[in-house]
């Protein structure tokens, strides 16, 4: 494997050279057979596992997003002419998108795939601080995600197809579960049979998220190599590190709000269900005091990948390293404070309103911070457009729109007439979707030779990047405007006025159906046919960077000593080997300085 | 902060005090003082019951000796004292956050109460 | 003042309350500072990606890594913009939260799925109809599961939660008729659980009120008539459908003498059974059909009850007596229809 | 300064060590230290930060139960005072010492454990287990009395709307009337009496489907016999409260009062549940630490599971002390 440069131990500090592993043996080839997949305890193996896990539950999650677009191109029921089934139909359908969407793919895609698979050797180390709690964070999560799906797909499947898949109810509460349509102790209670079933799932869930989260702040605070203080951490850590924040804050809450969901369902005890003296208000603040901070463990890490993605192919320094590394923890912190601004209508006292309301904007600044840091660091760069660069670009529009249209939703008069409504869909669509997807799409194009040692083909890459983008802001633009005009969520049938924006929304929908099933063959195509990659192809300067590609089973022989993670000026275009090659003189010299160029 | 990977966690122990390794072992004196203050303020958090400052001071003055309690169980017991400062700020932020979680949902809670009364019987009366 | 004139646009619904050229205008002035942050960001970003694009002979230039002062404006000025932003919607939200005194009282039953207004005389209504130009205020609750009022013509919106009773207040500036939907997923027909409200001339909402409390009084009255105006008003439909198929409840369809079979026996469809049905429903419940209809009791006289069976029987081929009280009208027919058990008070 | 003692005397101890090769990063591992690590005091860190992080969330879990906790009882605090006099505060007090002393012992385990003294270790260990059983048995002992009592969880409860079981007077248990039901008045005897005829199925047409608002007045012609609407739900008492020093009793409750009393019960049994199951799981981990203690897998130089355990099992305790006062000891 001669385009392998050999490991660069370290910024060409003076270290001990060990000879480079044998050709060919790296960690998808250290060990053969099913089983020494799945019971690996090589983070490396365990991210590429959850790669897979988290794609099927997109694929799935993304059929039925096709299916509800489909039911909605016209007002009236399409798929089943009995009105009562095709809107059984269609609210298991939402249910099950979104649940599997926010709780098997968004929050686990970045923080359990990338994050996995790079948190380590960003941190030049070996495997994270727990490996075993790693796999068994991997198992609770497909344990969940089987658990799950099955129920909620089951009721799809014995409606629709008259199977009698055991256990298989369904459900149609949505993601959020609230009470007490969920607790069923009103009438129609049969039709949320699977709470207790999708709530186990959930639980379980939580577990992995938990010790997902465990394990990436012991790793960072105990495993991070010589010369890497905090503030020479690579971004990506930083988001990660604050993620885990939250996902040891929040989910815990989750979890005992699904306890005593079982526990009213279960055993009668009332905590939420008014009809045995509960106060479903008060289950809106157990949820969202999770549900929100939540949203911010599936849109940090994303800031952290893009500001890899646009530091390294703009080939800049990133602009305002602290600033960005500041805001991150700040949002964490923030967003445990604003969890309100989910319940403005729904008898939260008009006090508790203000203060949520005023807090909400508080989050707004440090993600405005980060975009105008992203958008200076391009400012006199050397910008290659790969795939990952795109997508990058792609993500701060989807983010920009999606972020400034938060402030309609923060501000309470405005927020009074569009919750409820495709103005909130369409919101949290370009955050959670168009943002975080972009995102991981960015990670895994800047991070797929790492991976699997292979390149992608750029023009396909680009294309079925762009076609997302133009499918996305089809689909979602037309439904800010239903929802300014008051078209709610949830609904299977609507007034005829609003079916033009349904029908473009659908198109769009197909689009970016389209744009996405040509990133995976595009992905595909490179993992079979794609040209070798070699240790550094981008030329960026994290220490991912500094091991072959695919790296070793134990990523580094001799743990290396970190620099300036955006010192990209020490890598140069070697156009004789057709290669990027470390100055390593250079190097010694910014390792030696201050981790940024900035001067007080 | 950053130099946990150099210095992994040789937390300094006062000296005069045993050690093994590079932890520090608690003395049976220190251990048996904790207990003991534990087994008192247990009295005298049940002992108080018997006098009565209203409502809410009632409340905080348990909380006061629990909380008392659990500081001596954290420090001492679960070593925080001599452990990293970083250990310690976990706990503390995590009892951060359950107190404002508490804080904010009661807040509202308060504020709503009046939401739980039935509104008046509408009187029947002929619309103007 | 200048959000009442930046509040014109069209794609929002059309302005139905006081509230509403405020909540407009705030609306566009965010369009407007979305719009402008976008434009300079999206411009930078595509003439940064152009100018500085990859190409031979192009070298990445230097720059610094970090400009406090850059970064304090860019800190500062969202703060101060988001805290604009803030104050006005807040300011709106006040108004919206203040009742007026001498408010116009509405009480909103919410239920699986529909809406009954309750109006202080005591007439239940479906829809929605108020005085134009006078402060309404709505006490919302529900009976089963948590619904939403939303009036988009209004701005307004309120969730209306069990064990709760959660107030707002509107006020109308124009007549005519604006859709009502439930903006909170409430279970298999949240789609379906629409009303509207009707915005009278205050002077003639007395009348109305006076005409809709009484359908004894309204013109070609009938028992029948008004039976099958009440199963409308009050949501019996949604789950007693009248072409003979069953939804979550039997059918109206031939239902009145019809011989049904419970979980424990058998009962002939009634006078009696229909009574306890509409009033204690989970007593005796016919089989392959869930505990799951609501009480009526109280929220039904005893002679809109006499009507509802009149309409069972109108349409029910099983019912083979005499149909002349049920199609005539005036109030001799009220108290004649049944010799019912009354309910056990 | 002290940090160099400490690590010359860790490196000597290291070297000293029976069990282990001396330490070399590079050739040899002393055992259980993984591959990933570079020393095992890195590793031991690791451990304790990966703990910690782990008890902050069995802090936030607690804190849903304790949110609950504070938002009924600062609504509704005449029903926590009323119901909590059927929890026997003794037997709470008694379990609280069981709990403190196995929380010493097991401190002490971990000493021991640091010091290499492997029966002391097992002596230690055994003791805390001991103390774990006698707490749930204490527990045990007290939920057998609430559900003679019929202040079991749910519709078990004797207060609550659905309860459909037998008359205290006439339970399973033939009249058993225990410490607590004693303490009631003869007051709420009768009131209990009282309510459960009221609870005829009958008279609750609106029971197995929640809050429905009934207008009593709908269908009243008669503008004289106009009733004050009885809803259901509700919340925060409009009556004065008690004084300083005043003994709720349960006939002074209002009506939606008392329909809350039960809920008492439901948060007494899902902190007190939840924390039982923390205690049996620390249980279930004592004792594997106890096995390999008693092999002498645990030593100066490794004794991280001990420590963890340990760490967990005062967690247990720390929750323990809240719960204690907040349940039994409202006034």
């Amino acid at each position: 494997m001669s385009a392998i440069t050999p490991p660069a131990h370290g910024i060409g500090l003076p270290v001990e050279r060990e000879p480079s592993p044998p050709r060919g043996d790296n960690y998808l080839t250290h060990s053969r057979g099913i089983l020494s997949w799945l019971f690996s305890l090589d983070h490396k193996r365990i991210g590429i596992m959850y790669l897979v896990g988290v794609l099927t539950a997109f694929l799935i999650g993304g059929i039925f997003a096709l299916l509800l677009r489909t039911e909605l191109l016209t007002p009236g029921p399409t798929f089943n002419s009995n009105k009562a089934e095709a809107w059984t139909f269609y609210n298991h359908c939402f249910t099950l998108h979104g649940a599997v969407m926010v709780f098997l793919f968004v929050i686990p895609a970045i923080p359990a795939v990338l994050g996995n698979f790079v948190l380590p050797i960003m941190l030049g180390a070996k495997d994270v601080a727990f490996p075993r709690l790693n796999l068994g964070s991997f198992w609770c999560w497909i344990g969940g995600a089987i658990f799950f799906t099955y129920v909620l797909l089951g009721g799809i499947l014995n409606a629709s197809f008259g199977w009698h898949l055991p256990g298989g109810y369904g459900l149609d509460t949505g993601w959020t579960f609230y009470t007490p349509y969920s607790t069923g102790q009103g009438p129609h209670a049969h039709s949320t049979d699977g709470t207790i079933a999708a709530l186990l799932g959930v639980f379980i869930l939580g577990f992995s998220s938990i010790l997902t989260g465990v394990n990436f702040i012991a790793s960072i605070h105990m495993l991070r190599p010589k010369g890497m203080g905090w503030f020479r951490m690579p971004l990506m850590l930083w988001a990660l590190y604050a993620t885990s924040v939250i996902q040891i804050l929040a989910t815990p809450v989750l979890a005992i709000t699904g306890l005593l969901l079982l526990a009213e369902r279960v055993i009668g005890v009332g905590i939420f269900d008014p009809a045995i003296g509960g106060d479903p208000v008060l289950y809106q603040h157990f949820f969202w005091f999770y549900s929100h901070p939540a949203v911010y463990i599936m849109i940090l890490p994303a800031m952290g990948v893009i500001s890899e993605v646009i530091s390294t192919h703009s080939r800049k320094h990133v602009f305002g390293y602290n600033f960005i590394a500041y805001s991150s923890i700040a949002i964490a912190l923030l967003s445990f404070l604003v969890w309100g601004h989910h319940m403005f209508v729904s008898g939260q006292s008009p006090l508790a309103n203000a203060i949520f309301s005023l807090l909400t904007f508080s989050v707004a600044v440090p993600s405005a911070i980060k975009v105008f840091n992203w958008v200076s660091t391009m400012y006199r760069g050397d910008i290659r457009f790969t795939t990952a660069m795109v997508c990058a670009m792609c993500f701060i529009v989807m983010f920009t729109f999606g972020g400034l249209t938060g402030l309609f939703l923060g501000a309470l008069s405005n927020n009074i007439h569009v919750t409820g409504t495709y103005f909130i869909v369409a919101h949290f669509h370009y955050v959670m979707v168009g943002s975080v997807l972009f995102a991981f799409l960015a990670g895994l194009y800047h991070w797929w030779p790492k991976m699997f040692g292979r390149m992608t083909d750029l023009a396909w890459g680009n294309a079925g990047a762009l076609t997302l983008l133009v499918g996305f802001n089809l689909t979602f633009m037309p439904q800010f405007i239903m929802g300014a005009k008051g078209m709610p969520r949830r609904y299977a049938t609507y007034p005829v006025e609003f079916q033009g924006y349904h029908v473009v929304s659908t198109i769009g929908a197909y689009v970016m159906a389209i744009g996405l099933f040509t990133i995976a063959f595009n992905l595909l195509h490179a993992l079979l046919k794609g040209e070798k990659a070699p240790a550094n192809p981008w030329g960026a300067n994290t220490l991912e960077w500094h091991c072959p590609s695919p790296p070793p089973h134990d990523n580094f022989p001799v743990e290396p000593v970190a620099g300036d993670p955006y010192d990209l000026k020490s890598w140069q275009w070697d156009e004789a080997t057709k290669q990027w090659v470390l100055d390593e003189q250079r190097a010694r010299t910014v390792a030696g300085t201050e981790p940024t160029v900035h001067h007080h | 902060m950053s130099d946990e990977t150099i210095e992994p966690s040789s937390v300094a122990a006062a000296p005069g005090e045993d050690h093994a390794g590079h932890v520090h072992v608690v003395p049976p004196w220190l251990l048996l003082a904790v207990f003991a203050a534990l087994l008192v303020l247990t009295f005298v958090t049940v002992a108080i019951t018997h006098f009565d400052f209203g409502r809410t001071v009632n409340v905080w003055v348990a909380l006061g000796i629990a909380v008392a309690k659990a500081t001596l169980v954290a420090l001492f017991f679960m070593h925080l004292k001599w452990d990293s400062p970083f250990n310690g700020l976990v706990c503390v932020t995590a009892m951060f956050f359950v107190a404002l979680f508490i804080g904010i949902t009661l807040l509202d809670s308060k504020e709503t109460a009046v939401n739980f009364q039935p509104p008046p019987v509408p009187a029947a009366r002929p619309a103007e | 003042m200048l959000l009442s004139i930046l509040a014109q646009s069209a794609y929002l619904p059309p302005r139905a309350s006081t509230v509403a050229p405020e909540v407009d205008g705030l609306f566009n002035a965010i369009l407007a500072i979305i719009t402008f942050f976008c434009l300079v960001i999206f411009a930078a970003m595509i003439v940064f990606a152009i100018k500085y694009r990859h190409r031979v002979g192009h070298e990445g230039g230097a720059s610094p890594g970090h400009s406090t002062a850059l970064e304090l404006t860019w800190t500062i000025i969202p703060t101060i913009i988001v805290l604009t932003v803030f104050y006005y919607g807040f300011k709106g939200f006040l108004n919206e939260t203040v009742v007026p005194p001498n408010a116009y009282e509405v009480q909103v039953d919410a239920y699986m799925w529909g809406w009954a207004f309750t109006y202080p005389n005591g007439h239940v209504d479906p829809e929605l109809h108020i005085p134009k130009d006078r402060p309404i205020r709505l006490v919302l609750s529900s009976r089963d599961v948590i619904h939403s009022l939303y009036l988009p013509a209004f701005r307004m919106q309120k969730s209306a939660v069990p064990g709760r009773y959660n107030r707002f207040w509107v006020q109308a500036t124009r007549l005519g008729e604006f859709p009502i939907y439930c903006a909170q997923y409430c279970g298999q027909n949240h789609s379906e659980m629409l009303s509207k409200v009707v915005v009278h001339d205050p002077k003639e909402f007395p009348d109305w009120l006076e005409r809709a409390s009484d359908l004894a009084k309204q013109p070609g009255f009938t028992p029948i008539k008004a039976g099958g105006q009440i199963v409308a008003a009050r949501g019996c439909l949604n789950c007693h459908h009248t072409d003979g198929t069953a939804s979550t409840g039997p059918t109206f369809k031939d239902l009145f003498g019809k011989q049904e079979v419970l979980n424990d026996g058998e009962v002939t469809v009634d006078e009696n059974y229909i009574r306890e049905s509409i009033l204690y429903p989970q007593k005796r419940i016919v089989k392959g059909f869930g505990p799951v209809m609501p009480s009526f009791l109280g929220s039904l006289k005893d002679n809109e009850i006499d009507w509802i069976i009149w309409y069972l029987k109108s349409i029910s081929a099983n019912y083979k007596g005499d149909m002349s009280a049920g199609l005539s009208g005036g109030a001799v027919a009220t108290s004649q229809a049944a010799p019912a058990t009354k309910p056990a008070q | 300064m002290s940090d160099l003692v400490s690590k010359q005397q860790a490196a000597v101890t290291l070297a000293g060590d029976p069990f282990s090769p001396t330490r070399d990063p590079h050739h040899g591992h002393p055992p259980h230290l993984a591959h990933h690590f570079e020393t095992p005091e890195q590793q031991y860190s690791s451990a304790k930060v990966g703990m910690w992080v782990f008890l902050a969330t069995e802090l936030l879990m607690f804190g849903g139960l304790f949110c609950a906790y504070s938002v009924y009882r600062h609504n509704h605090p005449e029903v926590f005072e009323f119901a909590h006099h059927y929890l026997d505060r003794s037997l709470g007090a008694i379990n609280t010492i069981v709990l403190i002393t196995s929380s010493l012992t097991m401190a002490w385990g971990v000493r021991c454990a640091q010091l290499g003294q492997r029966r002391g270790l097992v002596l230690c260990l055994v003791l805390t287990l001991i103390g774990g059983a006698g707490f749930m048995t204490i527990k045990t002992i007290e939920y057998h009395h609430k559900y003679v009592e019929h202040v079991w969880f749910g519709a078990g409860n004797r207060y609550s709307k659905h309860y459909q079981g037998p008359s205290i007077n006439e339970g399973p248990f033939g009249g058993h009337q225990s410490e607590s039901a004693l303490r009631m008045t003869e007051g709420e005897r009768q009131e209990a009496a009282a309510d459960k005829e009221m609870m005829a199925p009958t008279t609750q047409p609106t029971e197995s489907f929640g809050p429905a608002f009934v207008d009593p007045n709908a269908g009243t012609p008669d503008e004289s016999k106009i009733k004050p609407t009885q809803v259901i739900p509700a919340g925060l008492s409009t009556r004065v409260r008690p004084e300083v020093g005043e003994e709720v009793r349960y006939e002074d409750l209002p009506q939606f009062e008392k329909d809350r009393v039960s809920t008492f019960f439901n948060i007494y049994f899902l902190m007190t549940g939840l924390h039982g199951i923390h205690v049996l799981v620390g249980m279930g981990l004592i004792t594997w630490i106890l096995v390999r203690g008693a092999r002498g897998a645990f030593g100066p130089l490794y004794y991280t599971p001990v420590d963890l355990v340990g760490l967990y099992w005062h967690l247990v305790d720390l929750i323990w002390i809240f719960l204690f006062p907040l349940l039994y000891l409202i006034h």
